[in-house]
């Protein structure tokens, strides 16, 4: 008889939870190329090392939905004890996620849900208000007196890159002055910005600022505007703000950027959460917490980084 | 050297009966040698799944590698990749490639979605529209090669593109979720039997790479058309010579390659329950490199298609068991391209005919 | 058997961009006869049938077969036409099987629609039977010898029971028994009244066989004539223009010192490899200035025997002393070989010889390349004159040196690979069949070459299957038999029989 | 047969006159058209030139395209994809391939970036480094490619799994940034003229790719080893018995190869002020591309250097005329499937010879 996997009932449940205990977190990533998760994988191995008893796996799924449900179900064979996913897709990931819950392993979600609600506790950002923000920033700040904008939107058919588009839209409704003359993707990659901007500075006369849906492309379309030499003419946004050498903040504090927006990883909520449910076998955790973003410009880039304990 | 007689060869008159014996293999050493070397697709894959077991975690006493969960995850992990890689494997047999396969599965996956789960169509004719896009499009593209003559690394790489692009513009550029019942919007039930299993052990896409890697090993055994496959890799000038017709092989093989993408495309979307432009992506070179490890030569002419379903469960190995022994990402990639290689070496011991 | 021609062709004609290789050409086939076509090198005799046999199909002219008209646009039009060809090169698919080869493109079918393999063995093993080879039709055909080869391809021919079988130089690679047991086969086809079409340069057995002959030349009909009526000379002075002048026997140098010296040769290869036969004691040696021919059946082992002392033979333990001018000769590789100064034409060209879609130029000077470059730079005039000496020392007929070799006639193709190997001045030249497939002009040319090469020093190894060439050209014989040697006949007692004998295996008493 | 005395063949003196007659070309048609299809690795991009100022928008009546900014920016653009297909062009000559250029490319930013940033060294001696890493690595591939036989695919798709894992171990998993100054953890200014142009008009990366590729050309055209590589990829075995040192020569052209595509990695991180190891994800495709539509024939042993050139051209003219036309990224998938496909068709042109 053919018959549809999972829902197998718990049985296989995760080691009983309470202090001084050995814990295996299996932590499956969508796409390890992507610095954003990269430092998600960097928070959950950093603040995982300072709870005692816990040992962090981190599986790379390279951006491949079927991939990320084989290394869940490695993780389930291997006998993790929590898992935290970050999932490259929603729908693909909600059958094994719900798997993993069913069978009693806490499931903490990152950064996408999955559907339903067979997880533990999401955690992410509001891509949606993270655009309007931008928006607003443009509409009020940026350019007051109105302008052209360039938007470089990152990977089609990624919802954070279709989310931040709409809430950017919502963000720059009060300023009808404020014109987006172009979209063009680069794939969230900073050399695709680069010669993405490249032709865009031909094409576009008068450009006076670059929505950039992350800080990767961003600089490259800073470095862009650099090579045209028009690089103090235009004015260049990001998203992501990594406290990382490479990351947004640190292009903001140092004049390429004009703005960034802060999308936290959660990799470190996440690990509060997993000590909340294994160690301290807290019953009753947060469905979904929302994080909110921080607008970062040159007046509180240095102390942002700090805050957010970035590396010098 | 107990070879036969070789001056017989030349000097027997013609009523000397043949001898018998002389025809048939000698059973020496170099028989044993030689049918030893005849399953020599198979040894990397001995190796590997000897040395997994060795290397595996084990839990309350169990080997975790060879608990039937897993090797059942292993084979329903591969089966897509699988099922490319046969299709490939005829393609590479002709001596081309196909880099299109992973974008057909992409744009079959989201067929699939979008006229279930959109058009409301039901799943046989769903499934035979998205086959026959793939065939099309595959015979397309093998029309290109065959008839302008252009190399298929070009005409293929043209067609991931094109393919992805239509799946993009078709989806609108998300990925469609399958959502099942009986409503408008909604996917009929047993569509999600792709994601089940026989008597809850045998994955149903695992079945169906199964069924699909012996059905085309038959043919490739006991076909004409499988002849005309290796002798139009193999040379050529010889087969147009013999009256093969070269076009029309080239044709199919290409269609069958993207019937293949496409039907493992519709298996994608059962099992992720959604259907994405952006599935699939990458595949083509796991699928050739599948194809390769199993001993098929780029050049064309030679292989088999038991070397490529061994090449496959390889690398599904490969991957299970770095990812059960908890090898960081990174370092698993450096392990996977030295034991691909060394795998790959084991395929190779036998001394080439010069 | 009427006289009611088979095939008619009229006003052939066929160019190659600038190259006309065929122009208004007549012929026609009767049923029950043996119709030779000779030639130069590059006549036009495979452009010729090529058209008769649907490979090439737009050209001038007509032809008809039964009187109807008929226009083959592909192989299998001619097939269909009951018109099967045995072509020039070996077009052979080295990862099928015999049988599977022989039945290509028209496998017997079970009623499932699968291949009747049972079937197709049985019948590819009677056609082999035929032809006297007792060959195991499952084997793969890369495995076999190029002779075996050969016979595959002509038992493939026969299998198609063709009325028009059309044999493009079908003996050049097969040994003088095989050729009778084809001859044999030839008048059994013939009295059933199949029409034969039959190229090829050995004189010798077109007046054994043929019923007319035609010489082309330069792509036209030079003459049709009777070979019972018409001599070898006036076949010769057709075809070439010219008397080909008396070849052989003219005075010699003395020979010099021994340069090649080889004692109790053995491989034992690490893995065997069926169907070779390695060296398994050979003893021969070769002076400077001498010519000493290696003979032997198919599979004696000579084509190895020449592979090891190339360098370029199966890999295994070595037994056995070999030196060449007194010091121990044991190259790791063809490269440490040319460097010693020993050079080697292979038989197979078109697999071992030549770069077939480069061009002439390109294969000419692939050995020499390091006596033609300054710094890793290619001397680009030196390159040209060098070429253009080559070519025109050795008669090569090729529009222009920038030409694919694949495009050049069969025997010019033999002459490039000659040619690149000449280039290197070797001290000692192995030759494996170095004639294969040369018109008669052009061997007389080449046999000269041998002959001055010697006189001016050189040591020459040659291995053919040609008996009379031979016993024209050699100073000596060594008989190979299963690898190893098993007589040395001197010019004198060198026999087509005593030869023969010794390759059998027969006791021969070693002399000289 | 008029032929002078054969015995010159082997000792000819040098003194004797060639015939000068029989070797030239005929001036006849056919001559003229056999120069004209010698160009014919070029009509691609023409073609596709010709299109790109057609249908480039206008600005001030000014052709878009053609403007001198815009073309500087196309050549800088494919500068990296052009270096790497250089390399290429040896490795498919040889009837091999070189999957791992990318992610050598990736490694090599992230060793400029690493050596320079973190352990402070200059330029000469981290761009001395980094070179030798990338040929090392090459050389790697190239001598397992040649010692054990396993086809260059598996080889170099291994080498690209271990060189992007390698990398990614080597920074952590994120780019490094480089800052210039005199500083700790900071680069030699002179470092960022890679990103900088000549007179404000030739990008500096733009001109490496002209200078390399020039060589190349005249590498190609004129050393004995590339006609060592010609006649590996024409037949092997004959290759081998002429003397070519046939391993030593695939060797060297591996590391080529991997040098070119640890060139292209410098370039990258002084484009982009920063080493990733992701950099270089998928160029291997784009440089095979550059090299095949560029008339190189992935079978070895036919092609040329200026095709190569061409084909990187072509393929930086069209995406940046899709971009400046404003085209969908979905549609321009598509039209650049299409594009590809039709002039591939246009270097095949001329009838083969049969
Ligand atoms: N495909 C081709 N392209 C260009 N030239 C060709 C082609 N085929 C044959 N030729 C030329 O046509 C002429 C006739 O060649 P053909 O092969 O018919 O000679 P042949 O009489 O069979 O010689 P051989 O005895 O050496 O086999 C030669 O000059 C040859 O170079
Ligand atoms: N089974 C085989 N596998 C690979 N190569 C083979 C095999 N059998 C023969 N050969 C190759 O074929 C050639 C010998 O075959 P060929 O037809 O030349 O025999 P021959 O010349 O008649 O006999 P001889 O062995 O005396 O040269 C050699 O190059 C040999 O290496
Ligand atoms: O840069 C980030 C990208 O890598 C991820 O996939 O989605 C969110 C982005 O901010
Ligand atoms: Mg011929
Ligand atoms: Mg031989």
């Amino acid at each position: 008889s053919v018959e549809k996997d999972g829902g197998d009932g718990g049985t296989d449940a995760s080691a009983q939870c309470g202090s001084g205990k050995e814990f295996l977190i299996g932590m499956s990533q969508a796409n390890n190329a992507e610095p954003y998760r990269q430092v998600m994988n960097d928070d959950v191995s950093t603040a995982a090392k300072a709870v005692s008893g816990f040992k962090v796996v981190v599986s790379d799924a390279a951006q491949d939905n079927s991939k990320q449900v084989a290394d869940v179900e490695n993780f389930l064979s291997q006998g993790i004890n929590l898992l935290i996913i970050s999932p490259n897709e929603a729908k693909p990931l909600t059958a094994v996620v719900k798997k993993a819950y069913d069978k009693g392993i806490p499931v903490i979600v990152l950064d996408r849900k999955v559907e339903g609600d067979a997880y533990t506790a999401f955690i992410g950002g509001d891509n949606v208000a993270i655009g309007k923000a931008a928006g607003e920033y443009y509409a009020k700040t940026l350019l007051p007196q109105g302008g052209k904008v360039v938007e470089i939107s990152g990977l089609p058919g990624s919802t954070p890159a279709a989310e931040r588009a709409q809430g950017f839209r919502e963000g720059i409704a009060s300023n009808p002055k404020i014109e987006i003359v172009a979209t063009q993707t680069a794939e969230w990659l900073r050399e695709k910005g680069q010669s993405v901007m490249d032709a865009m500075l031909k094409a576009q006369p008068d450009i006076d600022a670059v929505y950039a849906h992350n800080d990767p492309m961003a600089e490259g379309a800073y470095l862009a505007a650099k090579a045209a030499g028009k690089e103090s003419a235009i004015k260049f946004t990001g998203i992501d703000a990594l406290p990382v050498p490479s990351g947004g903040i640190k292009a903001v504090e140092q004049g390429r950027l004009q703005a960034t927006f802060q999308y936290a990883t959660g990799g470190r909520e996440a690990i509060d959460l997993a000590k909340k449910i294994l160690v301290d076998c807290s019953k009753d955790v947060p469905k979904s917490t929302t994080l909110g973003t921080t607008q970062i410009t040159k007046d509180n880039a240095a102390q942002v980084y700090t805050e957010l304990g970035g590396k010098q | 050297m107990n070879s036969p007689n070789p001056t017989t060869v030349a000097a027997s008159p013609p009523e000397t009966p043949p001898r018998r014996g002389a025809i048939r293999l000698p059973k020496d050493r170099h028989a044993i040698v030689d049918n030893f070397f005849r399953f020599q697709s198979l040894f990397g894959l001995v190796a590997v799944f000897v040395i997994a077991i060795a290397v595996s975690p084990s839990r309350n006493g169990e080997n975790v590698f060879l608990s039937s969960g897993n090797l059942a995850n292993i084979v329903r992990a591969v089966s897509e990749i699988g099922i490319i890689a046969v299709g490939m494997t005829f393609v590479i047999l002709i001596g081309g490639i196909d880099l299109s396969v992973g974008a057909v599965l992409g744009l079959a996956a989201v067929g699939s979605a979008t006229l279930m789960v959109d058009s409301g169509l039901g799943i046989v004719p769903t499934v035979l529209i998205v086959l026959f896009i793939g065939t099309a499009f595959g015979a397309t593209q093998g029309a290109i090669v065959a008839r302008l003559g252009i190399q298929s690394f070009i005409v293929t790489l043209a067609g991931l593109q094109a393919a992805r692009g239509i799946a993009r513009m078709w989806s609108g550029g998300l990925g469609i979720p399958i959502a099942y019942g009986d409503g408008p919007q909604e996917a009929p039930e047993a569509f999600s039997l792709l994601s089940g299993s026989i008597n809850g052990v045998l994955p149903v896409p695992a079945l169906i790479f199964l069924a699909i890697g012996v059905g085309a090993l038959l043919v490739l055994r006991s076909t004409a058309f499988a002849r005309h496959v290796y002798a139009i890799g193999g040379n050529e000038k010889a087969a147009r010579l013999s009256g093969v017709p070269v076009r029309r092989v080239r044709v199919t093989v290409f269609a069958i390659s993207g019937l293949l993408a496409a039907l493992a495309g519709i298996i994608h979307a059962g099992q992720l329950n959604q259907g994405s432009p952006n599935d699939g992506a990458g595949y083509e070179l796991d699928a050739i490199a599948a194809v390769v490890i199993g001993g098929t030569s780029l050049a064309g002419g030679s292989g088999s298609m038991g070397g490529t379903i061994a090449g496959a469960l390889l690398l599904g190995i490969l991957n299970n068991i770095l990812a059960l022994n908890n090898i960081d990402a990174n370092v698993q990639l450096v392990v996977k391209g030295l034991v691909i290689v060394a795998a790959a070496a084991l395929q190779r011991l036998r001394p080439r005919i010069a | 058997m009427t006289d009611r021609p088979l095939v008619r062709m009229t006003g052939i004609g066929k160019r190659f961009g600038g190259v006309h290789a065929c122009r208004d050409i007549d012929l026609t086939v009767t049923a029950g006869e043996v119709h030779a076509l000779l030639g130069e090198n590059g006549a036009g005799k495979s452009t010729l049938i090529n058209v008769l046999s649907g490979v090439i199909s737009e050209h001038d002219g007509t032809i008809e077969v039964d009187g109807e008209p008929v226009s083959f646009t592909s192989p299998a039009d001619a097939q269909r036409a009951g018109i099967a060809t045995i072509h020039q090169e070996l077009d052979l698919v080295a990862g099928l099987s015999i049988a599977e080869n022989m039945f290509l493109g028209r496998e017997p079918r079970t009623r499932l629609g699968t291949v009747d393999l049972r079937k197709m063995r049985r019948q590819a093993e009677a056609h082999l039977r035929t032809l006297g080879a007792d060959l195991d039709p499952r084997r793969l055909v890369g495995s076999l010898r190029v002779g075996e080869q050969q016979l595959v391809e002509i038992g493939r021919a026969l299998s198609l029971r063709a009325r028009v079988l059309i044999m493009d130089e079908p003996t050049a690679a097969l040994a003088d028994a095989e050729v009778e047991r084809l001859f044999a086969t030839i008048a059994e086809l013939r009295r059933a009244g199949v029409g034969i079409v039959y190229i090829s340069h050995r004189m010798a057995e077109i007046e054994l066989i043929a019923d007319r002959v035609t010489v082309l030349r330069n792509g036209t009909v030079a003459g049709t004539v009777d070979p019972r009526v018409a001599s070898r000379d006036d076949i010769i002075q057709l075809m070439v223009g010219r008397s080909v002048d008396a070849l052989f026997g003219e005075g010699r140098n003395e020979p010099g010192d021994v340069l090649l010296d080889v004692r109790g040769l053995a491989v034992t290869p690490r893995r065997p490899v069926p169907g070779r036969t390695e060296p398994a004691g050979v003893d021969l040696a070769v002076r400077s200035g001498e010519i000493v021919g290696l003979a032997g059946l198919m599979g004696a082992g000579r084509t190895e025997l020449l592979e090891t002392l190339f360098g370029a033979g199966g890999s295994g333990r070595r037994a056995g002393q070999v030196t060449i001018g007194d010091r121990p000769y044991r190259p790791s590789g063809p490269r440490a070989a040319l460097a010693r100064g020993v050079a080697f034409v292979p038989e197979d060209r078109r697999g071992a010889g030549l770069m077939l879609e480069h061009s002439v130029a390109d294969n000419v000077v692939l050995s020499a390349l390091s006596s033609l470059t300054t710094l890793g730079l290619v001397r680009r005039p030196l390159l040209r004159r060098t070429v253009a000496e080559q070519l025109t020392a050795l008669a090569v007929k090729a529009a222009s040196p920038s030409i694919p070799v694949a495009t050049l006639s069969g025997g010019n193709q033999q002459k490039i690979v000659f040619a690149k190997q000449l280039l290197m001045r070797p001290q000692l030249l192995l030759l494996d069949e170095p004639t294969r497939g040369v018109d008669i002009g052009a061997k007389a040319e080449i046999y000269h070459l041998l002959h001055r090469l010697a006189d001016s020093g050189m040591a020459i190894l040659l291995a053919s299957s040609e008996l009379p060439e031979l016993l024209s050209l050699c100073d000596r014989v060594v008989v190979l038999h299963r690898g190893r040697t098993v007589a040395v006949l001197p010019r004198a007692s060198a026999t087509q029989q005593a030869i023969l004998a010794a390759a059998n295996g027969d006791d021969v008493k070693e002399s000289g």
